[in-house]
C-alpha cells in the first residue's frame, strides 16, 4: 500500500508537470484525472490491479483500484474477444470505457468487436449512437517480446473508417492525447510503445487536441515525419545530421487518424524533401499514404520523391541481432537523409 | 404469464410480427429489399415473451434476425420497414437495413450481421449498467449457430463472475442457415453450457409465449437483483427459409409441416379461447389489425424518400463529413 | 442429385476451357481439379454442401461433397476463429485446407490464427514449418449487402508480412490463381468479390503464378492500375475515354502480395501517368503503396503525380444510392482519367 | 501407470525439467534471455505424464509456458535453452525465443504468445490425421486462464462434432498471470465445462504423474479408436513467479509453501522409494545426472554463436528474402 501512496503523489505531479516523469505515469496520470473528472470513464482489462506493484505489466493503471474502486477498475479474464466487445456495447449506452490490451497483438482477437461494430455503429445506425471507447495497447519493438508481442499494426486501424489512433511518442503527448480520446465521442485506439514507458518528459496538464501534427524539431533542409520509437531515433540521427549541416525538420502526426496533412504538408513546402519512417513493414504501411499525398499536393515544390524507411517485410525475430535488423535504426535515418539532400 | 392481463397484449403483437415477416419475400421479389433478409415467422412467441418481462430502461442486442426483436420491443413497424427498404424515414436513415436496425430510444443495439456479437454487446450493456449503477437489463438474442461462437463462453463467463444483470436468449430453431443442430452439436442441450460457467440456464418451449415470458420474467428478476446472468434456451423453428431465396433442400417439408402444427400464435389464441377470454370474433378483429398496421407500415416505407445523397458521407464520426471517392 | 450431376458436367467444360463460365464455376472447377489432383486438398466452412443447390453461398463448392466424400468436404459450426486455426495446425500437420470464410468480413473473428499463427509461423520456427493454407472469402461492396457483409479489407492482408493476398477479377484469374494458391506453400488470402460471381469468361487448364500482373488492356496515354470491380469499370470507361482519343493501358496486379511492379512500373514508364483505382478506402488503402512506390522509382519520367482513386472513408451503407456514392463509379473513374491527361 | 516400468524413467524427466527451469531466473538476470520467459517449477508432472502417453508420431501445441511440454516430448534441452538465449543452435535459429520453440521432427508445433492459439492449432492437428486418416493423437496445453479464450469452446465443439483426436489438457495453476481463479470463475471447476461440448472429461491431480499418465492414456485410447476428444484439467501450481520479473503480491507465501509441501517429483520419489523401486542413492544419482545434462545444454547454449544477421531476412515465406529496411 505504501507504493501505491507514492505512487499516487508521484502521479499528481505529473499532471502538476513540475519535472520530467515517465510516460507510464503520464499515462496513469491522464486515466486519473480523466477518472476523477467523469464518474463514467472506467477501466478494464487484464492484469490491472495486482501485477508487479500493482498496476499493469507496464505500471499505467497503478492505484487505480485503491482511488476509485472495483466497479470502476476491473481485471479480465483473458477473453479480448468479449472485453472488448463488452465494451462497445457499454460505451453505446453512455459510459466510458478505457480497455487495456496488454499487447496490441492480442487485439487481433478483438477485431469484430473492433471494426466490425465500434467503428460502425455511429455510421450504421444512422447517428443515433456514439460509440466513446478507447482501446489502449502497446505496439513496437525492441526489448526482444518476439513475433506475437512487438508488432506495429498502426496502419491496419487507420485504414478503418470510424477509428481514431492515437501514437504519442512522448509522456507529454501521451497524456494530452489520452484526455482528449477518452474525452473524444468516437471509439479511439490508442498505441504506446512499450519501448518507451520509462522515456521522461514533462508534462502540461491539458488535453492534447487530436489531429495536430507537432514540428517537434525545426529545420530547413529535409522533412522526416516519424512517431513513437522512430521519432526518437530520428531526433538522435539529428543530431548527428546536424554535425554535417544537414538540418532536418522533424514531424509527429501524433494521430493517424485524424491526420494533420496541413501541418505536414507546410513543412514539406519550406523543405522541398520528405523522409517518412516508420517501425511497421514498409510495404502497404502508413508512410505509403503520406508519401502518396505529399507526391501528389506538392509535386510541383518537391525537389525529390518522397522517400520511405520502414520495417521488413518479417515478423518480429526474438534475438536482439536479428530484432535490430528488421527496424529502421538510427544509422539507416541518417544515410536516408543524406542520400535525399544529394539527390 | 396472466393470461388475463398479457394474453392480448401477446397474442396482437405476434398477429402483428406474423404479418410484418410474411410479406418480406414478396419485397424482395419486388426488389425493394436488398441484400439478404431473415423473417421470424414461428418463432413469434420468443421476441414477444421476452420483450414483455423487460422495462423502458433495459436493452436488447440482436441478431440477423432482427425484426421481431425490434417490434417486441416497440419499434414502429413503419420506421423499421423503411429501414428494410433503405429509405429515408427508416429508423437508420437507409444506412442499416435489415441486419443493422438500431433504435436509441428503445435501447436496441442493433440487429447485428455477425453472428454472435451481440451476445458480446449486450453482456457490455449490463457492464454499462452495473458500472453506472441503473437497475437496467440487458438480453442477447443469439440463434443455435450463434451459440456456437466463442464469444458466449467469454461473454457468459465474464457476466458469471461479474454478476452482470444480462439474460442470454437462444433462439434455438434447430438451423443455422443449411446446418441442423444434429451435425453441429455433439451434445445438443444448449442450456447445459451455461452451468458450466456458472449461469443458471432454463430450457423453454418456445412456441408457447407464456412459458417464455415465466422465464425472462424470472431471468429479469435475478438480474435486477444482482442475482446476475441467465441462460434461456427457447425451443423454436422457423417456417420460412433462411432467408427469401433458401432452396430449404437441407430439410424435409414433413418436419415444417410437423413444426407448423405448433404455432405459437394458433396455441395462445386457442388458450385464450378456451379460458373464455378471447372470442371468434375478436380474434379476427385482431388479425384484421394486424394487417391494417402492417399496411400503414407499408405504405409508409414505400412512400418514404430514398435517403438523401450526402448522407453518404455523414455520421461516420465526429469529424467532418468523409469526402468523396476522388483522391 | 440431378442438378449436382449437371454442375459436374459444367464444370469439367469450364476447366477445358471450351465456353465462357461463371466466376463461381471457375473456382469450383479449381477446387475440384486441386482435390482430383492431391489427396491432401480439403474443403471445410460454413455452409458448403447443403446450401442453395448444394454449394455453398456462392455455390463455388457445388458438388464436391458427392464427388469427395464428408472427411474431405466439412460444414462446419459457426466459429470462425477455431475453424481458421484449426485449419492453421491441420497445414502445419502436411494437408492443404482450402478453408471459406462465408464474407471476409467474418475473417475479423479469425485474425489470431491468421496473422499471429499462419502468418508467422514459418518465420518464428527458423523455417520449420510450411503453412499451405488457403483462405477462400468474398469481399467487395455492390449488391447490398451493407456494413457488415461489404468491405474490401485486402490492405490489412496485404501489410502482413508472411501472407499472399490474391483479388481474381476474372474466372480465368480465378481458376489459375486458385490452384497456384492451393499449391502454394504459404498461407494465401484468397479475396473473390461477391458482386464478379457471375462474371464470365473462358477458362485456362493452366495454374496462373502469383505475382505476375496483367497488362488487359493496351494503352499509351495513362495507366490505369485495378483490380476486381475497379477493374471491369475501369475497362468501361477505357471504351468511354476511347471515344475521346485517351488510350488507357489498364494493369491488374491480380496479387498484392507478391506484388509484380515490374510489370506496373514498366507499364507507367511507357505513359508517364498513372491511376490507381480501388474499392477500398483510399486512406491508408494499398493503392497509396503503388503510388509511393511508383512516385519515388519514376520520378523523372512521370509526366503527373500518380493519381488514386479509393473508396470514402466510410463504412458501406446500405440503400443504393449511398452504396454507389461511396465506391469510385466508372464516371469516377474517366473524369479522373480526363484530369490526368491535362495535367 | 507401472510404477516398475515407467516411473524412473517418469522422475529422470521431471528431474531434468525442474533442473532446467529453475536456471532460467539466473538466466534472465544475466540477461541471456530477453523478453518474458515462463518456467513451470512445481508443474512437471503434467507434461510428463502426458507426454508418456504419447507415440512419436503425435503432436503437441503448447503455450507461452512451454519448455517443460518440450523437453517432456524429448526436444533436446541445449538446443532448446539455446533457443531460448536465442543463438544459432536453438531450434527455430533463435528467431523464436521462449515463446515460439517450435519443433517440426518431434510434432511440436510451437510454445506459443497468444494465450488460447495453441487449442486451435492441436485440433487442426488432430484434423489433419483424421483428414488424412493417420492414427495419429494431437495435445493442446494451456492454462486455467487459456480455458477462458472462447477458442476453447469454439474447438471442443468441433473435436467433438468430429470425432476428431484430441486431448485438451489444462494446466490449472490457479492463476493466470496475477489472477487467481477465485476471481476469474463463477463456476471454477473447468472439467465442467468438456461435457456441455460434449467433450468427456476428467480432472486429474496433477501433482500426481502416475494419475496424469493414467488420464492421458485413457484418453490417448479413445482417440486413436475413433472415440474422439477428452479434456484433462489438471490441478496443479507454479512454484515461482508467473516469470522472472513477477512480485507476486497476488498470492501469499504460505499458499506457495504449502503446495511445495505437494512437490511432485518427492511424491514420485517417495512412492518408488517405498515401493523397492528406487534407492536414496540413485535418488541422488539422477539428482546429479539432470544437472549434468543441463550443465552440458547451458554449456552448449552459451557457447552458440548468435544467429548470422542474414537470417533476419529468411524464412518469411517462399518468396525471396525480405529486403532490408530500406525503401
Ligand atoms: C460471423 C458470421 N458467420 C457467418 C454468418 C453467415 N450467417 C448468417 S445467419 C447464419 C446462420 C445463423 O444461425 P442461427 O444463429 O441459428 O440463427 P437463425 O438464422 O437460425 O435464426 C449464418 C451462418 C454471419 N452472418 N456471421
Ligand atoms: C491473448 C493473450 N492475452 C494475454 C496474454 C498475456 N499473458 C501471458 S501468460 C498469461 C496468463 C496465462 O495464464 P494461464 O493460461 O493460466 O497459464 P499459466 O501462466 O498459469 O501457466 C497472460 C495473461 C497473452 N500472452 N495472450
Ligand atoms: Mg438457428
Ligand atoms: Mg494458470
Amino acid at each position: 500500500m505504501s507504493v501505491v501512496a507514492a505512487a499516487a503523489v508521484d502521479v499528481s505531479q505529473a499532471a502538476a508537470g513540475s519535472r520530467p516523469v515517465p510516460m507510464w505515469r503520464a499515462l496513469n496520470a491522464a486515466l486519473r484525472d480523466a477518472m476523477s473528472a467523469d464518474a463514467s470513464v472506467f477501466v478494464m482489462g487484464e492484469d490491472l490491479t495486482r501485477w508487479g506493484t500493482g498496476g499493469g505489466i507496464y505500471g499505467v493503471t497503478k492505484g487505480l483500484l485503491e482511488q476509485f474502486g472495483a466497479a470502476r477498475v476491473r481485471d479480465t479474464p483473458i477473453s479480448e474477444e468479449a472485453i472488448v466487445a463488452a465494451a462497445v456495447g457499454a460505451a453505446a449506452r453512455g459510459v466510458r470505457p478505457v480497455v487495456e490490451i496488454m499487447y496490441s497483438d492480442f487485439m487481433l482477437l478483438a477485431m469484430d468487436a473492433i471494426v466490425n461494430q465500434a467503428a460502425k455503429a455511429r455510421y450504421m445506425f444512422g447517428g443515433q449512437f456514439q460509440i466513446p471507447l478507447v482501446i489502449r495497447t502497446n505496439g513496437g519493438s525492441g526489448i526482444g517480446k518476439a513475433a506475437q508481442h512487438s508488432q506495429s499494426l498502426e496502419t491496419l486501424f487507420a485504414h478503418i473508417p470510424g477509428l481514431e489512433v492515437v501514437v504519442p511518442g512522448t509522456p507529454a503527448d501521451a497524456y494530452g492525447l489520452m484526455l482528449s480520446a477518452i474525452a473524444s465521442p468516437n471509439p479511439t485506439i490508442f498505441l504506446e510503445h512499450k519501448a518507451l514507458y520509462n522515456e521522461r518528459g514533462v508534462v502540461a496538464s491539458e488535453p492534447i487536441p487530436l489531429g495536430r501534427a507537432s514540428v517537434v524539431r525545426g529545420g530547413k533542409d529535409v522533412t522526416v515525419i516519424a512517431t513513437q520509437l522512430m521519432r526518437k531515433r530520428v531526433l538522435e540521427a539529428a543530431e548527428i545530421l546536424a554535425a554535417e549541416q544537414i538540418e532536418i525538420e522533424v514531424v509527429d502526426p501524433r494521430t493517424l487518424y485524424p491526420l494533420d496533412m496541413e501541418t505536414i504538408a507546410a513543412s514539406v513546402t519550406r523543405t522541398g524533401r520528405v523522409l517518412i519512417a516508420h517501425e511497421a513493414p514498409l510495404l502497404y504501411g502508413f508512410g505509403a499514404e503520406l508519401a502518396a499525398q505529399l507526391a501528389s499536393r506538392l509535386w510541383r515544390s518537391l525537389k525529390a520523391p518522397p522517400q520511405r524507411l520502414g520495417g521488413a517485410r518479417t515478423p518480429i525475430p526474438y534475438a536482439e541481432d536479428l530484432e535490430k535488423r528488421v527496424i529502421p535504426d538510427v544509422a539507416a535515418v541518417v544515410s536516408a537523409v543524406r542520400g535525399l539532400v544529394k539527390s | 404469464m396472466n393470461l388475463r392481463e398479457h394474453g392480448r397484449m401477446a397474442l396482437r403483437m405476434m398477429l402483428l410480427i406474423r404479418e410484418f415477416e410474411q410479406r418480406l419475400k414478396g419485397f424482395a421479389d419486388e426488389k425493394l429489399i436488398r441484400g439478404s433478409t431473415h423473417p421470424s415467422v414461428g418463432m413469434e412467441a420468443v421476441a414477444v415473451g421476452v420483450s414483455m418481462a423487460l422495462g423502458p430502461n433495459d436493452c436488447i442486442a440482436s441478431n440477423h434476425r432482427g425484426h421481431a426483436h425490434c417490434l417486441a420491443r416497440g419499434a414502429d413497424p413503419g420506421r423499421t420497414l423503411a429501414e428494410i427498404f433503405g429509405r429515408a424515414d427508416g429508423y437508420c436513415k437507409g444506412k442499416g437495413g435489415s441486419m443493422h436496425i438500431g433504435v436509441q430510444e428503445l435501447g436496441i443495439l442493433g440487429t447485428n450481421g455477425i453472428v454472435g456479437a451481440g451476445i458480446g454487446l449486450a453482456t457490455g450493456a449490463a457492464l454499462a449498467a452495473s458500472v453506472s449503477n441503473r437497475n437496467e437489463v440487458a438480453v442477447a438474442y443469439f440463434g443455435d449457430g450463434g451459440s456456437n461462437q466463442g464469444v458466449l463462453a467469454e461473454s457468459m463467463n465474464l457476466a458469471a463472475i461479474w454478476k452482470l444483470p444480462v439474460i442470454f436468449v437462444c433462439e434455438n430453431n434447430h438451423y443455422a442457415q443449411s446446418s441442423a443442430i444434429e451435425r453441429m452439436f455433439a451434445q445438443p442441450q444448449i442450456s447445459q453450457r451455461g452451468p458450466a460457467y456458472g449461469v443458471p440456464s432454463v430450457d423453454v418451449d418456445g412456441m408457447d409465449v407464456a412459458a417464455v415470458y415465466d422465464a425472462a420474467e424470472a431471468a429479469v428478476t435475478r438480474a435486477r437483483s444482482q442475482g446476475g446472468p441467465t441462460l434461456i434456451v427457447a425451443d423454436t423453428y422457423r417456417f420460412l427459409g433462411h432467408m427469401a431465396d433458401d432452396t430449404q433442400m437441407y430439410r424435409a417439408l414433413v418436419e415444417v409441416d410437423e413444426w407448423r402444427g405448433k404455432c405459437p400464435i394458433d396455441r395462445l389464441a386457442n388458450t385464450l379461447t378456451a379460458a373464455g377470454l378471447l372470442s371468434d370474433q375478436e380474434r379476427n378483429e385482431m388479425s384484421a389489425e394486424a394487417k391494417r398496421e402492417v399496411d400503414d407500415a407499408e405504405h409508409m416505407a414505400r412512400q418514404s424518400p430514398v435517403p438523401s445523397a450526402q448522407w453518404a458521407f455523414t455520421d461516420v464520426d465526429t469529424w467532418q463529413a468523409a469526402e468523396g471517392v476522388v483522391a
